[in-house]
């Protein structure tokens, strides 16, 4: 870090602490040896625990970006990223739409990943964290955007059926800095699980369009 | 039947319970625990065990409660009764697999009155049931439990 | 109790932030906060402040000495008004170290504890309490009404500062969280549960000046290094070490961002 | 061992605002502990209020109260200075009970 960058963040950080009412962007954009201290400092100071081991901080080149860029990379490099994240995700073959009964249970849990959950235990997909989907379900979040009538206001195609299941499966790929996890490509998901949130969020039978 | 409704049915005052020699040691209280009513696992039941299955709904007893808990662990109650002479006050949480969960006796010293805190395995009604003249009067009111974020 | 565990991202179950979803119901929310305010006067709190207060005199270890002379801060064996200085920077261990961190280095050089035995029980269960987490309790509770005043006049104060912003906003992990996935936008919410911006005042305040505090979802007392090292379980990364550098800058930048705040902790959080 | 317990009583108009905290697991039996099984029902079924030594409230519990209970009642007639005592007795036989001055 140069003496202008030391003093840049003396500044932020006098401002953050002095003004509570006008206060500025305390997120860094990383640089080089930002990440390089991140990468140490979590590797100095955490451990692996269950199946949460000590890769999950290899950065791929995404979450490099979007450390570096503020979830905001220029674009001919969030091209390049996304091309490279569609390419990531398997379509399967055949039909997309599974059982939304089925997706129901996967969009209520939250289960899975953390060190806490046991190896081959099913996961979740948690989607009711963040997102509103059925109406009858009172209890959602609000960090994605609501998702009730998915499949009624965009219709049961092909082409949704598509882009649904690869939004899930990687969200990166249609917005490369996207706050959603990549639930097929960090394994958190199977196929099948995929597509029975696919038809929870499209099958007209399902809660989320009735 | 426990000592002091036995006192005060009989119309005791205080000094007759000293003189009882009711308080006089150290464990104060005849320990008495309604294993029938709170054995019960439907409030009818519980209700019939406590001789209160004809309560009749009453505005004067007082439940004041969330409507919403975000954690079924700790449900916060308050309870009161306005029912002149009432002599007890009884909680029941209706969808709990035993549902009486408290029984207080008060002495006209104490104010008929009960803060307490609860734990409601899911969306349920609560029903309180205050006893006055060998009456009984009820009011209920619904406390949903919601699914929580994260923590737990 | 609950028909699911808990679920995937990360908390802070702030204290009663004020800030509304825009699908979020008025009278939803207006329940939910007579909930927050019931449980908070119906709290045991003051129960582990007085355990804490009991393990602060309990003379033991190897030098069957209490806790009694440790130095917080201020002097040694002063309690009143030192957790709100917490983290600082330390001249006997050379290092930043906020109220957990210290508690040991106490309970290692005073009572002549081993760090392994020390560190046995950091964080309670419903089975069995921690006394770390016992001990918090009391020494944040004795400087109640005092506000958060926090320095980052010494280098390895700034530097922990320093550090602890760029952890708090380091997208990483299986799922690519940071801390500000979930604390980093006004006005959301996971499940029903109010989400901080816990990099600005407004939201870190509130927050951090009612930590430590009583879960009424498993009826424990949690400290700060619990709280963190939830998060980052939710976060799916791996675990924190107890009272880690890192874990130590993390709760120092928490903490400046909510200097002047009164500390009205140890709080009670569903 | 019974834990910590503490009582508070204020006056006002002539009421006394009692609050007591106990330190109770309060089980139901219905809980798994870490080790998988279930853990034994534990808890509160009694509590009894005196004011200078005169019972005014006794209550009985159930397993369904939560854990560290804390209970507010209110007794007339209180002055500041008179004594409540407050004690419990639970389902293994334990009794623990505090005094608290009215203030």
């Amino acid at each position: 870090m140069n003496k202008r960058n030391l003093l840049t963040l003396a500044l932020a950080t006098a401002a953050i602490a002095a003004c509570a009412t006008s206060p500025v962007d305390p997120r860094p954009a990383y640089s080089e040896s930002d990440l390089r201290q991140m990468d140490a400092v979590h590797r100095r100071d955490f451990h692996p625990r269950g199946i949460a081991k000590m890769d999950r901080f290899d950065l791929d080149r995404v979450q490099r970006a979007c450390n570096q860029y503020k979830d905001n990379p220029p674009e001919d490099l969030a091209k390049a990223l996304q091309a490279e994240q569609i390419g990531a995700i398997k379509f399967p073959q055949g039909e997309l739409l599974g059982d939304w009964k089925k997706g129901q249970k996967i969009a209520q849990s939250g289960r899975g990943m953390t060190w806490s959950d046991k190896p081959g235990s099913a996961n979740g997909g948690s989607c009711y964290n963040c997102h509103q989907l059925s109406p009858e379900e009172a209890s959602y979040g609000t960090l994605g955007p609501s998702l009730k009538g998915f499949g009624k206001l965009r219709g049961n195609t092909s082409e949704i059926q598509k882009y649904t299941y690869g939004k899930i499966y990687n969200s990166k790929a249609y917005s490369v800095c996207s706050p959603m996890p990549r639930m097929g490509y960090s394994g958190t998901l199977t196929e099948e699980q995929i597509k029975d949130v696919v038809a929870y969020l499209l099958d007209p039978a399902s809660p989320v369009n009735r | 039947m426990n000592e002091i409704r036995r006192m005060v049915l009989r119309g005791a005052g205080a000094a007759a319970m000293l003189a009882a020699g009711l308080v006089a040691t150290g464990r104060a209280f005849a320990a008495t625990w309604n294993k029938d009513a709170f054995g019960a696992k439907n409030s009818h039941d519980a209700l019939a065990s406590l001789g209160a299955q004809n309560a009749v709904q009453s505005k004067d007893v007082i439940i004041e409660a969330p409507e919403i808990a975000e954690n079924g662990a700790v449900v916060p109650i308050e309870v009161s009764s306005q029912v002149p002479g009432t002599r007890s006050i009884s909680v029941l949480i209706e969808k709990n697999p035993f549902p009486l969960t408290a029984k207080f006796d008060f002495t006209p010293e104490a104010v008929p009155f009960l803060k307490i805190n609860v734990k409601i395995s899911e969306s349920s009604l609560v029903r309180v049931v205050a006893e006055a003249g060998g009456k009984h009067f009820a009011a209920s009111r619904e406390i949903k439990v919601t699914i929580g974020g994260c923590g737990g | 109790m609950h028909a699911y565990r808990c679920s995937a991202l990360v908390v802070v179950a702030a204290a009663l932030t004020i800030a509304t979803g825009p699908a979020f119901a008025q009278d939803e929310k207006r329940e939910i906060e007579k909930y927050q305010k019931m449980i908070a006067e119906g709290s045991p709190v003051e129960l582990f402040e007085l355990e804490g207060e009991g393990l602060w005199k309990k003379k033991q270890g190897p030098k069957n000495a209490s806790l009694e002379q440790c130095d917080l801060g201020l002097g040694a064996g002063v309690v009143k008004g030192a957790f709100v200085n917490l983290p600082r920077y330390f001249k006997d261990t050379d290092r930043v170290e906020d109220l957990e961190s210290r508690l040991l280095t106490c309970m290692m050089t005073l009572q002549g504890r081993s760090r392994e035995e020390a560190t046995k029980r950091t964080f309670g269960n419903a089975d069995k309490p921690s006394e770390m987490e016992y001990l918090v309790a009391f020494v944040a509770g004795e400087s109640r009404g005092s506000p958060i005043a926090i320095s980052t006049a010494h280098p390895k104060e700034s530097a922990a500062y320093e550090l602890g912003r760029k952890l708090f906003f380091y997208r990483s992990g299986a799922w690519d969280f940071s801390c500000a996935s979930c604390h980093g936008e006004e006005g959301k919410r996971i499940r029903m549960q109010e989400l901080p911006v816990l990099s600005l005042p407004a939201g870190a305040r509130p927050a951090y000046s009612t930590w430590p505090a009583y879960r009424v979802s498993n009826s424990q007392m949690k400290s700060m290094q619990w709280r963190l090292n939830d998060c980052y379980r939710q976060m799916r990364f791996p675990e924190p070490g107890f009272a880690s550098d890192a874990t130590i800058a993390l709760t120092m930048f928490l903490g400046v961002t909510a200097n002047d705040e009164p500390y009205r902790g140890p709080g009670t959080k569903r | 061992m019974a834990g910590a317990m503490k009582a508070r009583a204020t006056v006002k108009d002539g009421i006394a605002d009692v609050r007591v905290v106990m330190n109770h697991p309060m089980e139901t039996g219905l809980r798994k502990g870490s080790d998988g099984k279930f853990v034994p029902q534990h808890f509160i079924q009694n509590i009894t209020v005196k004011l200078n030594g005169r019972t005014v409230v006794e209550g009985q519990i159930s397993q369904a109260v939560s854990r560290n209970p804390v209970f507010s009642f209110r007794i007339k007639g209180a002055k500041s200075g008179d004594k409540v005592q407050i004690s419990w007795l639970d389902n293994k036989g334990e009794t623990n009970n505090t005094e608290a001055a009215v203030a």
